[in-house]
C-alpha cells in the first residue's frame, strides 16, 4: 500500500517536472520547483530517509525557492520562446535514457533485502554504531564520524559557494547611496505594511529559532543535524528580513559577523580534526578527544555538527543578503 | 475506554479526510481566486484540525501528542495568515473579486 | 509488484531526461539552472531508492525495539552531502546569472552570443 | 483508517497540483503551493504514525515552518515587482 | 612525539583547505596573498616529501578518523598521484608567486581575500582528488575544486568571462552528476565506495549491464571535466577570459586531474573486471584523441587571440595524453603520464609568459604584440623556450613525451604508423602556430600606439624564467618524471589481466 502511495507521489513529480520545463513564466517555474521539492521530500520520507527528507524540505523547498526568487527579482521572469538546439537535446537525452533503462534490467528489485547494497558495508555501520559511537541516529554517526571527511569537504563546498557569491557581487552588497529614488527606501521596508503577517511572523521567529537549535542538538537522536539546523535558522533570519527589511536584519546580524560565521564554522570543523591529530590520533579521529573513546566521539560529533550549522547559517544568510541587497539595473 | 477513543479518533480522521477532499475539489473547481482561497482555507482549518486531533487521540499522552499540538498550532497560525496576505496582495495588485455578486458593480475603468 | 519495483528507477530515468533536456535545449539561463536541479534531484532519487529495504524503517535506532530492520544509512549520508553540493552550485550559478544580466542586459543564451559577436 | 486519510490527502495534493498547473493568475499558483505544503504536513504526520515512528513528527513541524516562509517570500517578491514595475502586466498570463 | 610523515596525505589536503578561511579573516587585507603563497608552498613541500617517500618505495595509506578501510574513508598516495600532486602544488605556487601585481590590477583590493580563499579552496579540491581512495570522496573534492575554479575564472575583467563561467558551470556540473550516477550504479551492484574494494567486488557481480553503463557514465562525466575533444567547448573561453594567472594555474592542472581520475578509474576498476573493456576503451578514445590532436591544432593555427590560441592547443595536448593511454601498453601509459607532467610545465611557462606580456600589452591579440620582442626580450625569450617545449624540440620536455609517445605507437604495428603520422603532422602545426607568435613578436614592426613600454616587472619575469628553465632541465634530465610515470604505468597495467 505504501508503495502505491510512493508511486502516486512519483507520478505527481513527473507531471510537475514536465510543467516546470514547459512553462514560459520563470516565476511559475520556481513555484512549481518548490512543489517539486516537497514531493521529493515526501518520497524520501516514504523511502525511510528521514534526515534527507528534512534536508530536502529545508534546503530544496525553502532556501532554494528564496534564492531563485531573489535572483528573478534581479533578472526578470520571462523566458523567450526560442529554444536553441532542440534536436541535439532530444537525441542526447534519448540516448542517455535508453542507456539508463538498459542498466535497470539487471538491477536488484526495489527493496530487496538481499541486494548487494545491503550486504557489504551498511550492516557494519548498523552494528558498529551502537558500540563505537553510541548514538541512535546511524545516519548522523556515518555522516559525522565514519565519513566525517566527506562532511568536512561538504562544509567547504558550501563555504566556497558563499565566497563565490560574495566575490561575484563585489564582496558586499553595494550601498544604495546617491540614488534618491523612493524604491531604495521602499525595498528596505519588507512586508511592513502587511500588519497580520508581520505580527504572526514576529511571533513565530523565536519558535523557529528554538526549533532550529532543537534540530541541531537533537540530531544524534532523531532526524536532524548541522545542515538542517543551519538551513532552518537561516530561514528564520530570512523571515525576519522579509518582515522588517534587509537593512534591519543586517543591523541585527551584520556582514562582518556573517563572514566570521562562515569562516568560523569551517575552522571549527577543521580544528576538531587538527586537535585529534595533535592528541595523537588520525585526522578526525574523535576517539582521542576524551579519555573514553565513546565520550570522545560524542564530543567530536557535537563540535563538528556545531561547525556545520554555523557555516551553513553564515553562508546561506550571506548569499541571501547578497542577492536581496542588490538593486536591479 | 480505549475502544471509545479509537472510535472517536477514526471518526475525526475520516471527517477530516472528507473536509480535506472537499476543500481540494473546491480549490480546483471554484470560479475565481477569492473563492478558491476560501476553499483552500477549509482544508487547513477544518481538515487539519480534525485530522491532527484524530491522530492526537491515537498518540495518547506522549511527546508525540505535544509535537502534534505544536504542528496544529503552527498551521492554525500560519495558514490563515498566508491566506490573508495572499488575498490582500492580490487585491492590491488589482485583481478584483468578480463573480455573481461583484459583477453587479460597474466596472471601474 | 515486480513492475512497481522498477517504477522508481524509471521515474529516475524520466526525471533525468526532463532535467537534461531543459539544460541543453533551453536558452534561458535560469531555466537551465532549474533544469540542472531537476537533473540532480533525479540522481538523489536513485540513491535513496537503492537504500530502501522491504519492511525496513529509517536507520535511527529506537530504544526498546528489538530486531528492527533498518534501511541502508550510507546512501542517505551521500545524498545529504549531494543536496548541499547541489544548493551550493545553484547559488553560485544564480550569482553568475545575475552578474550576466547586469553586464549584458539579458539572460537568454542566444542574445548573449549575439552581443558578444558584435 | 490511516490509509483512507492518507489517500484523501494525496488526492487533495493532486488537486492542488492541478490548480498550480492551471493558474490562471500567479496568486492561484501561490495559493496552490501553500495548500500543497500544508497537505504535505498532514500527510507526514499521518504517515509517521502509519510507520509507527512518531519521532519523525519533527519533519512535519519543519515543513509547516518552511512553507510559511516560502509563501511570505513569494508575496514579498510579488510586492516588490509590483512596486518596481507598474508597467509589467504579465502577472496573469 | 607525533610521526608527522604518517599524516602527510591528510596534511596535503587540510593545509590549503584550512588556510582558506584563515586567509578570508586575515587583517590587513594584503596578508591574504602572503597566506596563500605560504600555504601553497607548504603543500608543495608536502608533495615533494610524498614524492620522495614514494620513490623510496614507501606506501602511503591513511585512514581518516581511524576507521578501517571500506567503512571509513581511505587516502592513498602512489607514484601516479604523487606526480599529479607535484604538478598541482607546483603550478599553484608558481602562479601565486608570479601573480601579485597581475592580480592587483585585475581584482579590487576589497575582493582579494575572497579571491585568495577561493584559490586555496581550488588548490585543496584539486589535491584532494589524487589523494583520495574513495569514489564518493572524490566527488566531493571535485565539486570543491570546480566551484572554486568557477569563482577564480569569474574574476576576469572581461565581461565575457561570465558566460564562459556559466557554460563551464553547466558542463562541469553535468559531468560531476554523471560521475555520481556511475558511482551510484557501481555502489548498487557492489555495496562499496572504496576504490580498491570496488575492484575486488566487481569480480563477484554476475550482471554486468549496470557496471558497463556505470563505466560509460563515469567516462563521459570525467571526459566532460577533462575537456576531451567533442566535450571541450567550455574550455577555450574559460581559459581566455580568466585572469592571466588563473589561466596559468588551471591550464597546468585542472583538466589533468580529471584525466588522472579517468585513467585511474578505468584501469583500476573497470579493465580488470569487464570483458573486453580494454578494447572498448581504446576504440572509443583513440579516434577522439586523434581528432582532438588534429582539429584543435588546426583551430589554434587560425586563432588570433593568444590565450585562446593556447587554450585550443591545450585541447590538442589532452588528446596526446589520451592517445598514449588508449594504446593500453606500459610504453603508452608512460608517455601519457609523462606528458601530464611535461605539458603542465610547458603550458604553465607559456601562460606565465603571456601574463608577463599582459602587464605591458593590452588585448593580447597577435597584431598587438607585433615587435614586442624588441621591448621585452626576456619575456619573449622565455616564451620561445616554452613554445619550443610545447612543439617538442629536442632538449626540452616536450621532446621527451613525444619520444615516448612515438616509440609506444611504433610498437603497435600498422595502426601505430598512422598514429605517428598524426603526431608528426600536429607537431608541425604546433610549430606553425608557435612560430606565428614568435614571428609577430620578433620580426613584426613596432606599432607605436600598442607597443609595450618596457620589460615586465622583475618578479613575474623571474618566476616565468624558473618555469621555462624547468622545461629545459626536465628535458635534459628527465629521470624524475619518467621514473614516476613508468612506475605509475606499471601499477595501472598491473590491474589489467
Amino acid at each position: 500500500m505504501i508503495v502505491l502511495f510512493g508511486v502516486f507521489l512519483l507520478s505527481l513529480m513527473v507531471i510537475t517536472a514536465l510543467a516546470i520545463v514547459r512553462t514560459q513564466h520563470l516565476f511559475v517555474a520556481v513555484i512549481l520547483t518548490g512543489i517539486f521539492s516537497l514531493l521529493m521530500a515526501a518520497n524520501f520520507f516514504l523511502l525511510d530517509a528521514a534526515d534527507v527528507a528534512l534536508t530536502e524540505a529545508a534546503i530544496g523547498a525553502g532556501i532554494s525557492t528564496v534564492l531563485f526568487l531573489s535572483a528573478l527579482a534581479l533578472t526578470g521572469e520571462h523566458e523567450s520562446v526560442r529554444s536553441s538546439n532542440r534536436i541535439l537535446a532530444l537525441s542526447v537525452v534519448a540516448v542517455t535514457t535508453l542507456i539508463v533503462i538498459y542498466a535497470t534490467f539487471d538491477k536488484p528489485r526495489f527493496g530487496d533485502p538481499l541486494a548487494p547494497v545491503h550486504q557489504h558495508v551498511s550492516p557494519w555501520y548498523l552494528e558498529t554504531t551502537p558500540e563505537a559511537i553510541d548514538i541512535p541516529n546511524v545516519v548522523t554517526a556515518v555522516l559525522a564520524s565514519f565519513r566525517g571527511y566527506d562532511t568536512l569537504g561538504e562544509v567547504f563546498v558550501v563555504f566556497t559557494a558563499g565566497i563565490g557569491v560574495l566575490f561575484l557581487f563585489g564582496a558586499r552588497p553595494p550601498r544604495n547611496s546617491g540614488s534618491p529614488g523612493t524604491r531604495a527606501a521602499e525595498q528596505g521596508l519588507g512586508l511592513r505594511h502587511y500588519l497580520i503577517p508581520r505580527v504572526v511572523g514576529r511571533l513565530l521567529i523565536p519558535f523557529i529559532l528554538l526549533f532550529g537549535f532543537y534540530v541541531q542538538f537533537h540530531g544524534d537522536y532523531g532526524p536532524g543535524g548541522g545542515f538542517q539546523a543551519g538551513a532552518i535558522i537561516a530561514a528564520a533570519v530570512i523571515l525576519y528580513a522579509l518582515l522588517e527589511g534587509e537593512a534591519q536584519a543586517l543591523r541585527v546580524i551584520p556582514h562582518k559577523l556573517l563572514i566570521g560565521l562562515m569562516a568560523g564554522g569551517a575552522l571549527l570543523y577543521g580544528g576538531v580534526g587538527v586537535a585529534s591529530l595533535l592528541l595523537g590520533g588520525n585526522f578526525l579521529d574523535y576517539s582521542v578527544l576524551a579519555a573514553d573513546p565513546v565520550a570522545g566521539q560524542h564530543r567530536g560529533i557535537l563540535l563538528i555538527e556545531a561547525g556545520v550549522g554555523i557555516t551553513v547559517t553564515g553562508v546561506l544568510l550571506s548569499v541571501f543578503h547578497a542577492f536581496a541587497g542588490r538593486r536591479r539595473r | 475506554m480505549a475502544l471509545f477513543l479509537d472510535i472517536a479518533s477514526w471518526a475525526l480522521l475520516s471527517i477530516g479526510g472528507v473536509f480535506v477532499f472537499i476543500g481540494g475539489v473546491g480549490a480546483l473547481r471554484m470560479p475565481n481566486l477569492y473563492t478558491r482561497i476560501h476553499a483552500a482555507s477549509l482544508t487547513d482549518t477544518m481538515g487539519a484540525v480534525l485530522i491532527i486531533a484524530g491522530v492526537i487521540l491515537q498518540a495518547g499522552a506522549s511527546l508525540a501528542a505535544i509535537k502534534l499540538a505544536a504542528i496544529l498550532l503552527f498551521l492554525l497560525l500560519t495558514s490563515p495568515t498566508a491566506s490573508n496576505a495572499l488575498a490582500s496582495a492580490a487585491l492590491l495588485a488589482g485583481l478584483r473579486p468578480d463573480g455573481a455578486v461583484t459583477s453587479l458593480e460597474e466596472p471601474q475603468e | 509488484m515486480e513492475l512497481l519495483g522498477l517504477y522508481h528507477y524509471w521515474v529516475f530515468a524520466i526525471l533525468l531526461m526532463i532535467g537534461f533536456y531543459a539544460v541543453i535545449a533551453k536558452s534561458n539561463l535560469i531555466k537551465k539552472l532549474i533544469g540542472l536541479s531537476i537533473f540532480q534531484s533525479a540522481v538523489f532519487l536513485l540513491y535513496i531508492t537503492m537504500g530502501k529495504v522491504d519492511g525496513g524503517t529509517a536507520p535511527i535506532i529506537q530504544a526498546g525495539v528489538e530486531n528492527a530492520v533498518f534501511s541502508n544509512p550510507l546512501p542517505q549520508v551521500l545524498i545529504l552531502t549531494a543536496i548541499v553540493v547541489g544548493i551550493s552550485t545553484t547559488a553560485l550559478g544564480l550569482g553568475i546569472v545575475v552578474r550576466i544580466k547586469e553586464e549584458y542586459g539579458s539572460i537568454e543564451e542566444s542574445d548573449i552570443q549575439e552581443i558578444d559577436r558584435r | 483508517m490511516y490509509f483512507v486519510v492518507t489517500t484523501a490527502t494525496l488526492v487533495t495534493m493532486a488537486l492542488a497540483l492541478g490548480r498550480a498547473l492551471l493558474g490562471p493568475t500567479v496568486y492561484d499558483r501561490v495559493l496552490a503551493a501553500n495548500m500543497f505544503g500544508t497537505k504535505t504536513v498532514l500527510l507526514l504526520s499521518v504517515i509517521a504514525f502509519l510507520y509507527g515512528r512518531p519521532d519523525f513528527l519533527d519533519l512535519a513541524l519543519a515543513y509547516a515552518l518552511i512553507n510559511f516562509i516560502g509563501v511570505l517570500a513569494v508575496l514579498e517578491f510579488i510586492r516588490r515587482r509590483a512596486s518596481s514595475e507598474a508597467t509589467d502586466n504579465s502577472v496573469g498570463q | 612525539m607525533i610521526d608527522w610523515s604518517v599524516h602527510l596525505p591528510a596534511l596535503q589536503v587540510i593545509v590549503p583547505m584550512l588556510s582558506a578561511p584563515l586567509a578570508l579573516l586575515l587583517r590587513p587585507r594584503g596578508l591574504a596573498w602572503a597566506a596563500a603563497v605560504a600555504a601553497s608552498l607548504f603543500s608543495f613541500a608536502i608533495a615533494i616529501m610524498l614524492t620522495i617517500g614514494v620513490l623510496a618505495g614507501r606506501n602511503f595509506n591513511y585512514q581518516m578518523g581511524n576507521w578501517p578501510a571500506p567503512y571509513g574513508i581511505e587516502l592513498g598516495v602512489d607514484a601516479f598521484s604523487a606526480l599529479v600532486l607535484l604538478v598541482i602544488t607546483g603550478a599553484s605556487s608558481l602562479a601565486l608567486l608570479a601573480g601579485r601585481r597581475s592580480l592587483d590590477s585585475d581584482i579590487e583590493e576589497e575582493r582579494q581575500p575572497l579571491f585568495y580563499a577561493a584559490w586555496l579552496l581550488a588548490l585543496a579540491g584539486l589535491v584532494g582528488i589524487p589523494v583520495a581512495a574513495d569514489a564518493f570522496n572524490i566527488f566531493v573534492f571535485m565539486e570543491i575544486s570546480s566551484l572554486a575554479s568557477y569563482v577564480l575564472i569569474a574574476g576576469g575583467r572581461d565581461r565575457r568571462a561570465l558566460p564562459a563561467v556559466f557554460k563551464y558551470l553547466m558542463m562541469g556540473t553535468i559531468g560531476a552528476t554523471f560521475y555520481l550516477i556511475g558511482i551510484g550504479l557501481i555502489y548498487l551492484m557492489t555495496g562499496t565506495l572504496n576504490l580498491a574494494d570496488m575492484e575486488l567486488r566487481i569480480h563477484e557481480v554476475a550482471d554486468q549491464k549496470p557496471i558497463l553503463v556505470a563505466a560509460g557514465f563515469i567516462t563521459i562525466g570525467l571526459a566532460l571535466k577533462a575537456a576531451v575533444f567533442p566535450l571541450h567547448v567550455w574550455l577555450p573561453n574559460a581559459y581566455t577570459y580568466a585572469p592571466n594567472v588563473v589561466t596559468v594555474f588551471l591550464a597546468a592542472c585542472a583538466t589533468k586531474v580529471s584525466l588522472y581520475l579517468l585513467l585511474r578509474f578505468d584501469f583500476f576498476v573497470f579493465q580488470p573486471n569487464l570483458v573486453g573493456h580494454d578494447v572498448q576503451f581504446s576504440y572509443f578514445l583513440m579516434p577522439l584523441a586523434v581528432l582532438a590532436i588534429l582539429i584543435a591544432s588546426c583551430v589554434a593555427l587560425f586563432e588570433k587571440n593568444l590565450k585562446r590560441l593556447f587554450a585550443y592547443s591545450s585541447v590538442a595536448q589532452i588528446g596526446y595524453i589520451l592517445l598514449g593511454a588508449s594504446l593500453v601498453s606500459v610504453a603508452g601509459l608512460t608517455a601519457s603520464v609523462v606528458h601530464i607532467f611535461n605539458h603542465a610545465l610547458a603550458k604553465g611557462a607559456l601562460f606565465l609568459a603571456i601574463a608577463c606580456l599582459a602587464t605591458r600589452v593590452s588585448g593580447l591579440r597577435l597584431e598587438n604584440i607585433s615587435g614586442a620582442a624588441q621591448r621585452m626580450p626576456w619575456t619573449m625569450g622565455a616564451f620561445a623556450l616554452a613554445g619550443f617545449s610545447l612543439v617538442g624540440i629536442p632538449g626540452t620536455t616536450g621532446f621527451i613525451s613525444k619520444w615516448y609517445l612515438i616509440s609506444a605507437a611504433f610498437a603497435e604495428g600498422s595502426i601505430g604508423v598512422a598514429l605517428i603520422v598524426a603526431i608528426v603532422i600536429s607537431s608541425l602545426i604546433a610549430l606553425a602556430y608557435v612560430w606565428r607568435v614568435l614571428e609577430a613578436a620578433y620580426f613584426g614592426d613596432i606599432n607605436v600606439n600598442t607597443a609595450p613600454a618596457g620589460e615586465a616587472p622583475a618578479g613575474i619575469l623571474t618566476v616565468t624564467w624558473i618555469a621555462a628553465l624547468a622545461n629545459l632541465y626536465f628535458g635534459l634530465a628527465p629521470s624524475l618524471p619518467v621514473t614516476l610515470a613508468s612506475s605509475a604505468a606499471e601499477s595501472l597495467l598491473r590491474h589489467v589481466p
